[in-house]
């Protein structure tokens, strides 16, 4: 019933993430914050401890079966059917404590992990061989390399299937044309994995990734977004024009065969990733709790200690209850895909309940702490802004709900 | 009852709806600004000065504009504009009325006269009220205050040459005047209302002469908090009708799938419930200011109440609006990604209203003077 | 702007706050009752006949009260009081008002006289919005209505002679005024609003002649809901309003750990937030009440954010005062109790009225003529 | 992580209950209600399957040790250390599905265990004995028989330790007064658990409780209460008037020695019962919830399916969320409960977030209805009535934030 307990792993886990988050994380976070700043030495540093940015590629079998491929999702042994896994939980119990630290950079620290995802589950061997090489050593300012994932664009936010970028045959080539926004790496990446539809007549099956190394003509890192919040995480517009590529470059088989090759074969990558996602809204608020349960326990209010104070006291216990509640979810949707459960319902609830605690839980901080909440580099005023992403990004609040009422009602409520 | 506005108020909405648009660049100025604002501020400063900005409570006699009453009604309104235009600005803007009208109603003769002419000259006054003890104020048995600790961030003391301190001390409330150079003052600069020239004030053993001590009746402060509250509750109102002014145009724009995102029925209601809350929010300020006016025996009440909501208000449509705006809401380029680091002073500033009024009703407890409870049914 | 009461309304204010502790007594008595409230709605309308009530929407010619127009202001306050009193009866006295005005605006000359003269000699008639698509109106070449499907429950039904139905057909919105021997009815005892008198109405293909079409002008549909929902919505506050003032009472005297109830933060701002939002909804009544005596364009949309914002206030304040009176809240010797089985009907009668903002907001999506959204930067 | 994937005990329990909700409670629950009547005949079939009004003392091994009795507050086989146990989860689960049948009906089916349970946990052989006697058989209307907990007073709501319930020694026995409120079964029980003060210079530890069986002289069972919601179970006052009660009637040793035998005892008896209370609000938010889901999927508005209108579907969602989150914190609280483990924070917080859902469905379920949720018998109008109760008995909304509070801050805020 309760992973902390169960498993040593998730424990141990949970301890060491905790321990670098609070080390080398929070003392970083409020100046990356200010400058919006990539947290290249802390990167460098999470990398050697095993949370490099190319981790997915180096743990995965190069042409394993499915399974295998989707155990390499999480830090799996490759798994025995009756052996307990822990891709997912151990997962969201490390986001958790990584964006504990700071949301930001855990982001900037796991962003290739997005573009990394769709080259281990559907790249071939030379295509993962690409992207790795594009991700060895260090780049001309001596920071470690990223990778981007070029898939959101102007007109699409939540809807995917609306994507303009096109990617037109011309004899061993690709070319592709368009603009990419909201790129996580934009700017830096070494390595790009832009997504193209290439086949209309195939609606969401036609669209296809393709692995793009940095310095391609036509492919142009464009301008860094300033962002409310998760300010050491780089986003960033990315450019396509006539941008020519091999075939080869093509994600999955070059003869574009619908589903499994195309975007749609990310959909069960989502309903694993949610719950880790989740997880970090769920640090947030975990991060924010806990300042202010250290203030109300610490200080007096014109002369009364300020936890005897049933106003605040309570919100505290409502924080809480809620950030439990919020776990809990996160926890089992976490849980469910280990099993190779069918948690699609599960994994949005957790999302849309983690990413409203967390705002909530900020929001009410900051009035519990006055006007010093307000000075420049505070952090719950900087967990306040970083917040708010967690019920945007990867699916909006009401994408989340919209996922859980389908699963209840069958249909898509508009 | 009549809900309709006269003349002199149809204008002075008609002006500060026009300035707004201008605050509203000077805001995103002084957002972008590597010069923390200040360049902004002057700007608006001077442009707001034509409009009476800044002197509009200062008696005709001593250079400023006042004849007659205060109007916080006038002062309502054109807050519930300034709002829709940048809170930075707008906070820079009021920020002389308090000092203005405190001098005037419980300074010496002198210290007002003194106070006046230096406003009317355009120097800038501030504002704070000390709502969690932060400060220790001692006084002596001469009257001398000793006080230590660290207030703010206040808006407009970077450039402010007089604050207003409201605060408590062993004997109860108590509200100074005094020059910002007797504190150390540390220009700061928020996530939030960056246009509005913020400091820090730290006290070290400072020392004031008894005579700085504008008033220590507890209804005078509460009065005092009055004014600051409404002003702040109209504000923040104006800063909610604005999010949904941006909220309700760009969902009509912007479609997913195949639809414009204002026809999809959760988004729907979201802006819907802040558009309705930000009416009963503006009816409340507007009722609360009519009470000040008056002189209401429940004014102080009516404020409390109409910042409490306000600030609520402010809070729900600054984030639904960055949903409402989704990845466009989270970054610069548009309009709504400030106005959810706006909203948080107004929920702050002279303190947490919730709690504010959750402590008073709990020392009022025991002196309570309302209905009895209906009996029980025999 | 001016929120003060004039001498008509303060009297009516004074009238109906006297008049509301008797009807709390009545509608107290009928939630007792084996008689299904008969007697005490009898009794209730009776009292109220003496006020005006029941008549005050028929013009003077017809043997009413009203000469000019109809002030829908007076009427708001009226319901404030009345909500204060007993729910269920004010259910019941509110109930002509709908048919009377409507009959008068759209009726023929002969069907207007024949309702009014009907209702002044002591008739009751109703109103009943069919907001989720209960009944099937099919209307032939010759404009005669079938209709099908089941109504309600609707108030004042039981007793009613007439009844006003809002209502769709293929071809738009209809208003249908019919004798309730028309249909069948039968007379249910809710759990709330005990003394309404409420009755559900059957129709298996049920003839009316088209002379029973008020209108189909969907403004006018709109205009005859607006009435309906602003008083709902004043009653509504009334109701929270007094479950406030139970609470506030109760809490000052229930002592648990050795201090009063009240005196609890958690208890004092649970209250202090229904409180604030009564207020708010007070003014969201007035205002609109306000724009439906001026006819502004504006009005139906007030009627609607009124009535969402008072169901909300209502939910909550019945809900919360319960909760206050602890174990007391939860049995029927003590006021409150009453107030939650009551809160409900504000919410659904005539339709939730959030899915009915909603929807209408979805099918303006298309025609949205408010402000652009504000460019982004450049 | 998942009971109900982990344990056929507890699958096996929830298809029982459930089943005996459905066929049994469901379709008498709007008659109960209706007549505020107790279900009789049910608390009869209850029993026939193991739901007896003496259950708790039928399983309790007359002196066994302090851990054998905490066992037997659940159902369980005396556990051996290292064997799993079911004892609170069972009870959880159980009454989540006896509440979705109708919540008055499970009170009153488990009413007697109220006062049951410090009989079984205090009392001696003999008292067991008493206590057991007396549910013996039919009383004289045919009717088991059925037990009361005489605890509240009129003037104690929250605050228990304002008890006005005098006990004075007089030779051999004691004389009681006083009058007791809200009392479940206080008018028809046919055995009584009467607390009262008996030495007020040791506080709460002076409060002792007195086995009293239906009629001894001056035991007045009182008025009962017509109550908004739960109206199955029946509520009423009892009065105490030089009620003279040997001394061997006095739970536990008749030498008030604190602590163990005082009420205070009880306190862990609540821990343990409260994700129990927890459970039936999960169970009348389910009920509703699955009410207005089948309304959704079966109905139109204008033409249109209820189901496509995101206003409704996305409110199921929200439903969907909350119930699951409270039902993963009963399960958390139900589970610590069963290991031991300190749940105080949790049980609380299960408490106060059940309670919460269980009014916000409910409520928003009506105004999905529309006007036909007005309909006398409504089910949905019923469950909102009985959803409030949650929120004040076994401790209110308030109560249990406050207890959560002082497990954070260490200090009880006012």
């Amino acid at each position: 019933m309760d992973i902390f307990q169960d498993s040593p792993i998730l424990q141990g886990v949970k301890a060491i993430t905790h321990a670098f988050a609070e080390q080398v994380i929070r003392p970083a976070a409020a100046r990356h914050d200010a400058e919006e700043s990539m947290p290249w030495d802390i990167m460098e540093q999470a990398a050697n401890i095993g949370m490099a940015q190319t981790a997915l590629i180096d743990t995965m079998s190069a042409d394993g079966p499915p399974e295998a491929q989707a155990a390499a999702q999480g830090a799996d042994a490759p798994p025995g059917k009756k052996k307990r896994r822990y891709g997912r939980q151990l997962a969201a119990v490390g986001s958790e404590e990584l964006a504990w630290g700071c949301a930001g950079i855990m982001l900037a620290i796991g962003g290739s992990g997005l573009a990394a995802s769709p080259v281990a589950r559907m790249g071939t061997d030379a295509q993962k061989k690409l992207f790795k090489d594009c991700l060895t050593g260090k780049d001309e300012h001596g920071h470690v390399k990223v990778a981007a994932m070029a898939l959101s664009e102007p007109a699409t936010g939540s809807d995917i299937s609306a994507l303009k970028t096109t990617g037109v045959k011309d004899g061993d080539h690709w070319v592709l044309n368009g603009s990419k926004q909201w790129i996580t790496n934009g700017k830096s990446a070494a390595v790009f994995v832009v997504w193209a539809q290439c086949d209309p007549s195939l609606g969401r099956g036609g669209v296809r990734g393709f692995v793009v190394p940095r310095g391609t003509p036509g492919l142009i890192p464009g301008r860094k977004e300033i962002k409310l919040g998760i300010r050491a995480s780089e986003t960033a517009q990315v450019i396509l024009e006539d941008c020519r590529v091999p075939v080869e470059w093509m994600l999955g088989s070059s003869v574009p065969a619908g589903a499994q090759e195309g975007l749609s074969g990310t959909k069960k990558m989502l309903d694993a990733t949610r719950p880790v996602v989740a997880a970090q809204a769920v640090g947030i608020a975990q991060a924010a709790y806990e300042h202010v349960l250290r203030r109300v326990q610490s200080s007096s209010l014109h002369g009364t200690p300020m936890a005897g104070h049933q106003h605040l006291a309570f919100a505290l216990a409502e924080m809480e209850m809620e950030i439990s509640a919020s776990r809990l979810l996160v926890h089992r949707a976490a849980w469910m895909a280990d099993q190779d459960l069918e948690n699609v319902k599960w994994a949005s609830m957790a999302k849309a309940h983690a990413a409203r605690t967390a705002q909530e839980v900020t929001t009410r901080a900051m009035a519990m702490l006055g006007e010093e909440a307000l000075e420049p580099g505070h952090p719950v005023e900087k967990w306040y802004r970083d917040a708010k992403i967690y019920d945007i990004f990867e699916g909006t609040g009401q994408i989340q709900r919209r996922i859980v009422a389908k699963e209840l009602l069958g249909l898509n409520a508009t | 009852m009549d809900f309709s506005l006269d003349e002199e108020q149809q204008l002075i909405v008609a002006t500060f709806r026009r300035f707004a648009d201008e605050a509203r660049k000077l805001g995103q100025h002084a957002d972008e600004s590597d010069d923390s604002g200040a360049g902004a501020a002057r700007t608006a400063l001077a442009k707001a000065a034509d409009l009476g900005v800044g002197i509009d409570a200062i008696p005709e006699a001593a250079g400023g504009m006042l004849s007659g009453a205060y109007s916080h009604t006038i002062r309502a309104l054109r807050g519930l504009e300034l709002g829709r235009g940048c809170a930075g600005v707008a906070a820079l803007l009021e920020s002389n009325v308090e000092p203005a009208l405190a001098a005037a109603r419980w300074a010496s003769p002198e210290v007002a006269a003194a106070l006046h002419g230096a406003l009317a000259g355009g120097a800038l006054a501030t504002t704070t009220h000390d709502a969690l003890g932060r400060i220790t104020i001692t006084t002596a048995a001469s009257g001398d205050l000793t006080l230590d600790g660290t207030l703010g961030p206040v808006p407009a003391l970077a450039d402010a040459a007089h604050i207003v301190i409201s605060a408590r001390d062993a004997a109860g409330p108590v509200v100074i005047l005094a020059p910002t150079s007797a504190f150390t003052i540390t220009p700061v600069f928020p996530s939030g209302w960056r246009a509005a020239r913020w400091a820090r004030l730290d006290a070290k053993a400072v020392r004031l002469p008894a005579a700085a001590v504008l008033t220590r009746d507890p209804a005078a402060q509460h009065e005092l908090l009055s004014w600051y509250k409404l002003s702040l509750a109209a504000r923040a109102i104006g800063v909610a009708d604005f999010a949904m002014q941006c909220s309700a145009g760009y969902s009509q724009e912007r479609v997913q799938f195949n639809q414009p995102i204002g026809s999809f029925e959760s988004l729907a209601r979201m802006q819907d419930q802040s558009e309705t809350a930000t009416l009963a929010g503006r009816f409340l300020v507007l009722r609360a200011a009519a009470a000040l006016d008056a002189g209401s025996p429940d004014a102080a009440e009516l404020c409390s109440r109409a910042r409490d909501f306000a600030a609520g208000v402010v809070r729900r449509a600054s984030i639904d609006a960055v949903q409402i705006y989704g990845g466009y809401g989270f970054v610069r380029d548009f309009p709504v990604e400030k106005l959810m680091r706006d909203a948080r002073a107004f929920e702050v500033l002279a303190g947490d209203e919730a709690l504010t009024r959750v402590l008073a009703r709990r020392q009022d407890a025991a002196t309570y003077a309302g209905a009895p409870a209906p009996a029980a049914r025999s």
